[in-house]
């Protein structure tokens, strides 16, 4: 294992510490917690927490600011953030008109924002949640945990953040949450595997010359490997996928998320995003909004993953265009 | 009735069994999972240890009730909530009840795992470990053989819960790395008398 | 090579696509050339342009916007763009007040810019230019091509950016420019090498357990190569040199960047930033600015690098904190 | 007087020679250099190649300045701009005196090479091809062998100028790839009888 680290076990104490410093004009940390929470004035609005395990930065921290999360739980690499810390966060997020949460759809992380709600009701903040489930690379079926959260994740924090500071009330983000997250699909693909720090090892094995598709962002396995082929096969396929599950029609209004793993240089996303637009300009689709860069990564894994999110109302365009102060949108 | 300091011994054990199979609960994890429960379980050990030294226990439920929120805020991932919900639960039972049978306090204890996780047995989880245990502790007659038996059961189930759910048939043939480590619960319990009281 | 990629020749022509139909709000290509241009309003400021060989994403491209560049010019692979495309991207940013080249100091950039500005001044339009050369590990003597140019560029950008914004003289900027420039020191270090696409293997070969300071972006050898060692410990090495450059005194001010080489995740760079920020701590150096991410990248390099600019007028300040609206800053 | 249709024969030989030796090239230029020499001047070549078909040249110096125009466009990194202002002054020597002689109209090349990319000799780069070519070239004394043997002679030099400086004492013991590219472009001028002329 070559990495730029320390104490493998130390590594999200200071990373977070090292972000808090980098932008501690923007964020600070709560104190004995991995919580990073932003700076801004609070203003009666209702707070937005996310999290997870760690080593997808630059998700969650990075999407704390104005506009966006209120705070963000750094769990140990690759393990859901405690109730506790979430509480924390919880606490610190709330203005008064109680906290909303977005929770990646693992069991662990699930459990342990919920134990973190029900701890919150205990001390009398409302917290309502939307578990984001966007990869369709799963079955998604009572045999499985049911789908992933992935990189829509980012989407529904930069919707819900703008609605947020809009001032819509828990009622409304939690109804705008289920819809957009019920909006939302990605799938992804792998070249190399990941490699926790704390395992020291490679996540999973794959040929010099082989690629995976529908990797999970923990290394979790994907649902076919094949040859290494041109971007422009890979591309073909996660549309090919895409298009199954939405059944679009031409002039259908999408936003784009092409996002990297996490060694995948800007390089080869780009040139992804170029196969991806002649691809979706033959269905006829209106691509309102895109982006395209390093959101919700797995460390150190090479690959990419492709998002669409259906534009039910266009006042969801409008959100993700609203400005934020954060550190990574 | 199930004495503090027997208890007390019990947890000392299972620390240590955390400790000790630290490398082999997250290679069970690796196969099929994300390959970090036994970094997950022993972050949980270390902290349970530290806490444990702290203070005298008198009664159980406290002893209980420090573990079970040892467990929930040190553990992380889905086993932090499942065993810190177990051992919660336990801690309640034991308070409305000082002389819990120890099958009621570990039925409490799955009561607790299966309201948190919503896993029926035969889903490849800790409670396929659980239930036949209780079962036997129940009739008397559990042994470290059927603990380790019961382990080894959950190999050929096909995951329907948990991150090895994504498996699906490939999740077939591995132990499942919760049940493995509540295996060690068991065993521990067994070697520090628990069940003889 | 395992990449994301089609025929390793149309790279940087298919990225260039990719990128301004992800950002088509903001930028532009201008016809028959690798030039990515701002779709902002002109208002009569002095243009910026910059450039070099591609394989630095998000630099140059992911700079060009309001309060930044005005064009990019995009090289193949680690090669110099040509002096008719910099000039095509001269044209497009005049308003009429000249333009300003930032070039980095490699000598087939400084000779391409020159014979565009060259070709410029045929066509009346006035041009100016800094060249950066911020890269400590190479020794500054006339028995080299001088320093390199790296990571500080982009703050030059940023600084001479905001000030054409405001309204700066081509011979202001000039002024301000050099001033930056000779404040300006940047070091690296490589984990791996790069694999440029045309070239289909690793620029250099570095052993499992061992890692090289000094090394360029485009993998030019570096100084020293040692056995992997903590972040602790290759952030003191690089503090130590910059250190020795600056001679700095308790209570100076500096903006710091510290820069991902392309495939070193944040999770990593985050860490190697608490180092620094200790060491920096014991020095007492007033950090008056910072920022941490991939900037000026080597495709899929794993290392990081380290920039202090010594803050000599407030005013940089103001302009490396000034909005702006580009993909990347 | 140097023939446009022996020129135009140098050109072409100097395009095969240059896509037939783009790898070597590179791997000259990965060595003390960032290995794309090859891939710069095959562009080039591919480039010119198409330029070339597209008329009929009838006169010296439309034909060595679309060439110049080529290299200064499409090769890129150093090379393009050196090899570009050689070919776009010797299309200016060309004008300025239609029966300049070959050594005249390289040493105008080697004026813009060394104008441009202000390198001396012993610098170790193409300018340590040029300088003893043009030499030869004068006293009618140019022989392949020499081309070779100049290109193997910066073998020993440190380099001074160029990416291969950064090497320092390293560059030591390698060829510069500019000296061999240009080494190919003198070898192909003797092949097509330009010298004879
Ligand atoms: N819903 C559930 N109910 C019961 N046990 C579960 C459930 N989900 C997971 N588990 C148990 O948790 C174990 C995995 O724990 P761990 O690896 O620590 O967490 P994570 O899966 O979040 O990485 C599994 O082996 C399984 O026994
Ligand atoms: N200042 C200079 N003067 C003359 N020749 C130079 C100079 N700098 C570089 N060269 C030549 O250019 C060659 C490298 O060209 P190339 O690899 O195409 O460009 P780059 O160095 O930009 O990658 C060197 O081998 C050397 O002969
Ligand atoms: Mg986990
Ligand atoms: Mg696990
Ligand atoms: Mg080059
Ligand atoms: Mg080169």
């Amino acid at each position: 294992m070559k990495k730029i680290i320390n104490d493998p076990s130390a590594v999200v104490d200071e990373m977070v510490k090292g972000l808090v410093f980098a932008y501690d004009g923007l964020v600070e940390q709560l104190p004995d917690t991995n919580v990073v929470h932003r700076k801004a004035d609070k203003n009666g609005k209702v707070g937005l927490v996310s999290g997870g395990g760690s080593g997808h930065e630059p998700s969650h921290a990075g999407f704390v600011g104005k506009g966006m999360l209120s705070a963000a739980v750094c769990g140990e690499v690759f393990t859901s953030p405690t109730p506790d810390q979430i509480l924390e966060a919880i606490k610190a997020s709330d203005e008064g008109q109680g906290v909303f949460l977005v929770i990646k759809n693992y069991s662990g992380d699930v459990m342990n924002f919920e134990m973190a709600k029900d701890l919150a009701d205990m001390e009398d903040i409302k917290v309502e949640y939307v578990v984001v489930d966007d990869d369709i690379a799963v079955e998604d079926s009572t045999y499985t945990a049911g789908r992933r959260g992935i990189a829509g994740t980012v989407l529904v924090h930069k919707i819900l953040g703008a609605a947020a500071e809009e001032g819509a009330s828990l009622e409304e983000l939690k109804a705008l949450g289920d819809k957009v997250v019920s909006s939302l699909k990605s799938i992804g693909l792998a070249l190399s595997p990941a490699t926790n720090p704390e395992v020291g090892k490679p996540g999973f094995e794959i040929g010099a010359d082989e690629i995976e598709f529908g990797v999970g962002i923990h290394g979790e396995p994907g649902y076919r490997r094949e040859k290494l082929q041109p971007s422009a096969s890979l591309a073909e396929e996660l549309v090919t996928q895409l298009k199954k599950e939405f059944n679009w029609q031409s002039g259908d209004s999408f936003a784009l998320l092409i996002n990297g793993m996490g060694a995948t240089p800007l390089m080869e996303q780009f040139v992804f995003t170029n196969d991806v637009h002649h691809l979706l300009q033959k269905e006829e689709l209106d691509l309102a909004f895109k982006k395209v860069g390093d959101y919700m990564t797995s460390i150190d894994m090479e690959g990419i993953s492709l998002t669409l999110l259906k534009i039910a109302d266009s006042k969801w365009l409008d959100y993700l265009n609203a400005p934020v102060t954060t550190i990574a949108w | 009735m199930i004495k503090v300091e027997t208890a007390k011994k019990w947890l000392d054990l299972f620390i240590e069994q955390l400790l000790e199979n630290k490398v082999y609960l997250s290679e069970l994890d690796t196969a099929i999972g994300d390959g970090d429960h036994g970094n997950n379980m022993a972050r949980g050990a270390t902290a349970l240890k530290e806490k444990l030294a702290e203070k005298e226990y008198d009664n159980l439920t406290d002893l209980l009730k420090d573990t079970g929120m040892v467990m929930v805020s040190k553990v992380g991932g889905a086993s932090g909530p499942l065993y810190g919900s177990a051992f919660i639960e336990m801690a309640k039972a034991a308070k409305n009840d000082e002389q819990v049978a120890l099958a009621d306090l570990l039925q409490a204890g799955l009561d607790g795992i299966q309201k948190r996780g919503k896993a029926a047995q035969g889903e490849k989880t800790m409670v396929d470990e659980w239930i036949p245990v209780i079962e036997d502790v129940q009739n008397n007659q559990l042994t470290t053989e059927k603990v380790d038996e019961y382990v080894e059961k959950t190999k050929p189930i096909k995951a329907t819960k948990g991150r090895a759910s994504y498996l699906g048939e490939r999740s077939i043939g591995h132990i499942d790395p919760g049940a493995a480590s509540s295996g060690l619960l068991f065993k521990t319990m067994l070697k520090a008398g628990v069940a003889d009281e």
